[in-house]
């Protein structure tokens, strides 16, 4: 049977595979076919998205996206090892924006909330964006390296009084 | 129940009753919550001080603040609170309510809880245990006995300025101000 | 005469009420390896209660747990503890069964104007709950009126004292059984305690009562344990009458004392009793308590109510 | 020949309203409040009066009209209620088209009942139950839409009921030849005891359809939803009891007490359905999510609970069975009336799911239906205890105490329903759509304040109703109790309620006074509660639906009515059955032509064989 590195190799055309790990293959693609690379996969039996999470490069003023696949029913490429299939992209910071991958994955739902409120990406077809965990708005998104805690702390709560205590008189 | 005791309770039944009747809000903020159930269990039997857990803060008198104080948790915090009835008092648990502890620069939590609700008593540890709990609650008896732990009247006096700070956070709480 | 007995019986109820629940609490804490609160406990919780500024919902708020406290305690004085009686000549049974139902619909009617579900959610547990026990008490209660061929309690007592208790008698063993199974779900204890859930339903029907509306339902709460065990003493272990030992000083004023006490040895002893399944039981599902109410003390009492109608 | 005159008075004033309502239309009101008032206080005058008139004759037989303690009693009901349902419609109807005729019919409808109670002989007996069937069926259909099948349904049971009526007459009559019922109770002595048990069964059969008795009550609950609500008021307070009536007037006037309690089993059978008339409508009613079904099916429950009464035979239960006419009569109009202010004010909506808290806005209604819903619990102090308690006492001493099971967990399932319908309607968070519901107008609040009095009034006084209870009683042949003013005396124990009284006003201020002396309560509105830290979201917050859904999760595979599936099915199959028949008239003549020559053919065949002609 054919690896699983050959068969993404001939499907896709630029994809970097790497499987030095023993049971880890990282793809890095390019934005445009991220959506396809795992609608094949889901096909192959890996139905299961661990997780979607996002790095922040500022020096290189890029986000990069990655998708975490694994497979809980075994199938043929499974008989050497449990393999997870970790996908990489990048896109731009400015105005970040990528598609909702919901329609393959229902579970993709919390993580695309969460990543568009602490990173800003915006995931277009997300039927509810809507912020997850903060209860306040900041300006530039909290997970951002650019984002100087200290400074919000110090503008945002130091400015907050301490209560003094009236004396009434009665 | 020896003789001045009975002469206390005669004296002021509200202040001994609040004393040895605590009824804690069954409602965990932080990480503090850890060193309840033990506290209230077996080893450490926090009834023997007549102290239990209250089903809901109309029932209770005391609320123990375990731990930091997220945003998120700070507004359940002054909501439970204002439901709590008259003569309540809360002790905070730890550095974290104090000054914001190990997270004094982390953008998602209270530094001061004491600008939004009155504190009575602080427990210092990061995360006290049973013990310290418990004399916690014999130093609150002294301060109930001295008429100190007046949190709530300050919390009615001076409410607009604690109703200020709160909405300097949220920009604007979705329930009425409690005193007019 | 009759307004001292009142008195007296209304404060040996409400004493008996408090330390019913400082015994439980007490009990608890023991099996729990633990000290425990002081046996005064509730009564500082009362005073507690009292000192702190309530809030109301309405003036239904208020009526309703009035009302279910004086049902309770009016129910107090049809029950004759020991030979002492104020007004058990006027009704029975009958009355005692309809001043029974008073109680939990104070309390139904004040925890719904409190508008809040779970104590919506909790009065209609409350209610199913009660309607599927009452099934069993009332076959209990009819088929003792109808051995005893009076409607009166005061008499069923007499007639036992002057007998065999009934619950030592053969014919009415079977009701007795099936009173002591439903035992706790009429004290509101642990495997029936489905109403009042502290967790689930954070206490349900009595989600906002505050100072003094607690108070009030604590009060009422130790009531219903004495109203509900002085019944099944009355019935099944012949009031205060201990095998006839007393009888030579039973017109005395000692004699009502002895009696009095003994009377009161009995309930303890059923409500300890009632404390250990308390503290062993997890909570059952509403559905899984009605039932085993409708399956094993029905058919229980059923048969018992088959024998006393064949044998008379 | 007051009587008669009365009679001719209301009718002809019936028909005034009508034709005058055309013209002018604020007389209709005015008219129909006047005669009804007039009614009540001609029959009110009435009282002890004890004489008998012929007041016509047709086609040879002598009808008559007469007046006892027993249809007195029976008339003062019906007149008193109709008197208050018509205030009560006043500002009811008043938007509604055409509700001269409405007011017409209210009148029949009141009239023919009290003619059924005055009437003398059977045939007047006849003529005014006629009138009193189709006047509630042209009420009953009054809304159009859902109403028509509802009607349809009662109007074929009371065909079905006064045919049976019809025949047991004539039967009546054929033995006896007379239909003065003063005569009938003589002479029946002397019919064997078959005739006497199938005269009984056609009557049972009129009057079980009337008192919705088990197997003849589907079509109760359709005709009460979808009657307006002053009429289902009237409907299910004092027409249900015309059955009642009857059968008191079968039993115990016409029959006598001596024969009708030998006749071996009818009284078991009568008792059987009386027990299952309570428990089965009862523990439907707890499932209802409409609140004048739920009130049709309690209707049920308590005919059931009269007619335990009337069949049990002894003193004390018919007493309480005719009390308990007399208190139901008065506490679930209050309820109906009630209903009918909530209708009046949420626009027709009325489903049990969606109201709530409107204590806030209509405290009154909410004390009317709290008395009325203690009423008909049963509570002490008031009128509905002791005529359960009367029923109770007789069913256990005599030794009957599976019949006393059924009737005491009744009470307990009238607990759940009527808790239900408080609570759903009055308790609870007030949904934002009925913010600005106002008060009920007065003119609903008038009769429903009367009914609430009397309730209480009754309650703590039984002694005054049971009086005119005791002069009945005797009448039938019976001992009389001995009633003090305020409860009963008797070696078997005895009933007073005014030590139940004073215990609860002595209990009462006293823990008023101690709930007094705590700390004064700061009154909250329904958003400041209790919700787990956080505010309370503004419509989900109400837990009106499905109150009872363990219960009914576990009692609704027993619960189905399978009496009216039962009809519904039969009725199906006589459709299809006709269908069938319907082939045969195919409109050509030639089909018709070859039918006759089949049939003389198959004659002449008969005929060659056996020479039958």
């Amino acid at each position: 049977m054919k690896k699983l590195k050959d068969k993404i190799e001939d499907l896709f055309d630029n994809v970097i595979i790497n499987d030095f790990y023993q049971n880890r293959i990282f793809v890095k693609t390019n934005k445009e076919s991220v959506v396809s690379l795992l609608n094949y996969l889901k096909e192959l039996g890996y139905d299961h998205l661990a997780l979607v999470s996002c790095v922040d490069h500022v020096e290189e003023n890029e986000f990069e996206l990655v998708y975490i696949l694994s497979a809980y029913i075994h199938n043929e490429h499974e008989n050497q090892e449990k393999t997870n299939i970790i996908i990489k992209t990048r896109i731009s910071r400015e105005k970040a924006k990528f598609t909702s991958i919901i329609n393959l994955f229902e579970n993709a739902e919390p993580y695309e909330r969460e990543i568009f409120e602490l990173f800003g990406v915006d995931f277009v077809g997300h039927p509810r964006l809507k912020p997850l965990f903060l209860e306040i708005n900041y300006e530039t998104p909290p997970f951002r390296k650019d984002f100087d805690t200290r400074k919000f702390v110090d503008d945002f709560f130091a400015n907050i009084p301490i209560i003094e205590e009236i004396e009434d008189e009665k | 129940m020896d003789r001045n005791q009975i002469g206390k309770w005669l004296r002021s039944p509200q202040k001994m009753s609040n004393k040895y009747s605590l009824h804690a809000v069954y409602f965990c903020t932080g990480c503090g919550i850890i060193e309840i159930p033990p506290s209230i269990t077996t080893r450490w039997d926090a009834e023997r001080f007549g102290i239990i857990p209250a089903p809901n803060p109309r029932q209770a008198n005391l609320f123990l603040i375990t731990g930091y104080v997220s945003l998120k948790t700070l507004k359940a915090i002054i909501r439970t609170y204002e439901q709590m009835l008259e003569p309540k008092y809360t002790v905070g648990f730890g550095s974290c309510p104090i000054n914001g502890g190990m997270y004094w620069d982390s953008y998602n939590t209270i530094k001061k809880l004491d600008k939004y609700i009155p504190i009575d008593g602080w427990i210092a540890g990061c995360m006290p245990r049973p013990e310290a709990i418990f004399v916690a609650v014999t130093h609150l008896w002294t301060l109930i006995e001295k008429d100190m732990a007046t949190g709530y009247i300050k919390y009615r006096k001076n409410y607009k300025q604690y109703r200020a700070n709160q909405e300097k956070i949220y920009g604007s709480l979705d329930w009425p101000p409690l005193y007019k | 005469m009759n307004i001292l007995l009142m008195i007296l019986s209304a404060i040996i109820s409400l004493v008996t009420g408090m330390f019913f629940l400082g015994l439980a609490r007490k009990i608890m804490a023991m099996i729990h390896w633990r000290y425990g609160p002081p046996i005064y406990q509730p009564l500082i919780d009362v005073i507690r209660y009292f000192h702190q500024r309530a809030v109301s919902h309405g003036f239904i708020f208020d009526l309703g747990i009035i009302i279910s406290l004086i049902g309770s305690l009016l129910v107090v004085f049809f029950l004759p503890l020991g030979n002492i009686s104020s007004f058990s000549n006027s009704g029975g049974l009958l009355v005692i069964l309809y001043i029974l139902i008073l109680s939990p619909l104070g309390l139904a009617l004040s925890s719904g104007e409190s508008a809040n579900p779970n104590a919506s959610i909790g009065i209609s547990r409350k209610l199913i709950l009660t309607l599927s026990y009452e099934f069993v008490l009332i076959i209990i209660l009819l088929s003792l009126m109808s051995q005893y061929q009076t409607i009166s309690l005061q008499e069923i007592v007499m007639l036992q004292a002057r007998k065999v208790w009934s619950f030592a008698s053969w014919k009415l063993i079977l009701p007795g059984i099936a009173y002591l199974l439903i035992l706790p779900a009429m004290l509101g204890f642990r495997p029936f305690e489905i109403a009042g859930a502290s967790q689930e339903i954070s206490a349900g029907p009595s989600v906002e009562f505050g100072g003094k509306y607690l108070a009030l339902n604590t009060i009422n709460h130790g009531l219903l344990h004495f109203i509900t065990i002085a019944l099944f003493v009355n019935l099944f272990l012949g009031g205060g009458d201990l095998f006839g030992i007393f009888d030579s000083i039973s017109g005395t004023f000692w004699g009502s004392f002895v009696s009095l006490i003994i009377f009161l040895i009995k309930m303890i002893l059923i409500f300890v009793i009632s404390v250990f399944i308390n503290a062993v039981f997890p909570r059952l599902r509403l559905e899984q308590a009605t039932k085993y109410i409708l399956y094993y003390p029905l058919s229980i009492a059923i048969v018992g109510l088959i024998i006393v109608v064949a044998i008379n | 020949m007051i009587l008669f005159y009365m009679m001719i008075f209301a009718f002809v004033g019936a028909f005034l309203i009508y034709f005058a309502g055309k013209s002018f239309p604020r007389i209709k009101e005015i008219l129909a409040v006047v005669i009804s008032f007039l009614l009540f206080l001609f029959v009110a005058l009435l009282y002890g009066k004890d004489f008998q008139i012929n007041y016509h004759n047709f086609l040879g037989f002598h009808l008559f009209l007469r007046i006892n303690m027993f249809s007195w009693l029976f008339a003062l009901t019906i007149t008193f209620l109709g008197f208050l349902s018509i205030i009560f419609s006043l500002s009811y109807m008043k938007d509604k088209k055409n509700n001269a005729f409405y007011y017409m019919n209210m009148l029949f409808v009141n009239i023919a009942m009290l003619g059924i109670v005055l009437a003398g002989d059977l045939i007047s007996f006849f003529i005014f139950w006629e009138i009193m069937s189709w006047s509630t069926f042209l009420l009953i259909s009054y809304k159009k839409g859902s109403a028509l099948p509802a009607s349809m349904k009662y109007i074929i049971m009371s065909i079905i009921g006064s045919l049976s009526m019809l025949i047991g007459i004539l039967y009546l009559y054929d033995l006896t030849d007379t239909t003065i019922i003063s005569q009938l109770s003589h002479i029946i002595r002397f019919i064997n005891k078959g005739d006497v048990i199938f005269v009984v069964i056609l009557f049972s059969i009129a009057f079980g359809i009337k008192n919705a008795v088990i197997p003849f009550h589907n079509w109760l609950p359709p005709a009460h939803s979808e009657a307006p609500s002053p009429f289902s008021a009237i409907l299910s307070g004092i027409l249900i009891k015309m059955g009642v009536y009857g059968f008191l007037l079968l039993f115990y006037v016409i029959i006598g007490l001596d024969i009708i309690f030998h006749l071996t089993g009818l009284t078991i059978v009568l008792n059987v359905l009386a027990a299952i008339t309570i428990i089965f409508p009862t523990f439907l009613a707890i499932l209802q999510n409409d609140a004048k079904r739920l009130l049709a099916w309690s209707t049920v429950a308590q005919a059931g609970y009269i007619f335990m009464g009337i069949t049990y035979g002894t003193e004390l239960s018919v007493a309480g069975g005719i009390f308990h006419f007399l208190n139901h009569a008065i506490f679930k109009a209050l309820m109906f009336l009630a209903v009918g202010a909530i209708e009046y004010r949420t626009k027709g909506i009325r489903d049990l799911n969606s109201l709530g808290g409107f204590i806030k806005k209509m405290p009154f209604t909410f004390a009317a239906m709290l008395i009325g819903a203690m009423g008909l619990i049963g509570l002490p102090l008031t009128n509905g205890f002791v005529s359960k308690w009367l029923i109770y006492k007789t069913l256990i001493l005599n030794g009957s105490p599976f019949l006393a099971f059924a009737a005491l967990i009744g009470t307990w399932g009238t607990i759940l329903y009527s808790y239900k319908l408080i609570h759903n309607i009055f308790l609870g968070q007030l949904p934002a759509k009925f913010e600005n519901i106002q008060k009920a107008p007065f003119s609903m609040k008038m009769p429903m304040m009367i009914l609430s009095t009397i309730i209480i009034f009754f309650g703590i006084l039984p002694g005054i109703p049971l009086q005119f209870i005791n002069k009945i009683i005797v009448s039938f042949g019976y001992h009389p109790l001995n009633v003090s003013l305020f409860g009963i005396v008797s070696d078997s124990g005895n009933l007073n309620i005014i030590n139940i009284l004073a215990a609860t006003f002595v209990i009462g201020v006293l823990i008023v006074l101690f709930f007094r002396s705590g700390r004064k309560s700061v009154r909250v509105d329904q958003y400041d509660n209790y919700a787990a830290g956080s505010f309370i979201p503004k419509e989900k917050y109400s837990y009106t639906n499905s109150f009872y859904a363990p219960l009914d999760r576990f009692l609704n595979s027993f619960l189905k009515d399978y009496i009216d599936i039962f009809y519904c099915k039969s009725a199906a199959l006589i459709r299809h059955f006709c269908n069938g028949i319907r082939k045969i008239y195919t409109g050509y003549v030639g089909s018709y032509v070859m039918y006759i020559l089949l049939f003389l053919a198959v004659l002449i065949f008969v005929q060659l064989n056996w020479s039958v002609f």
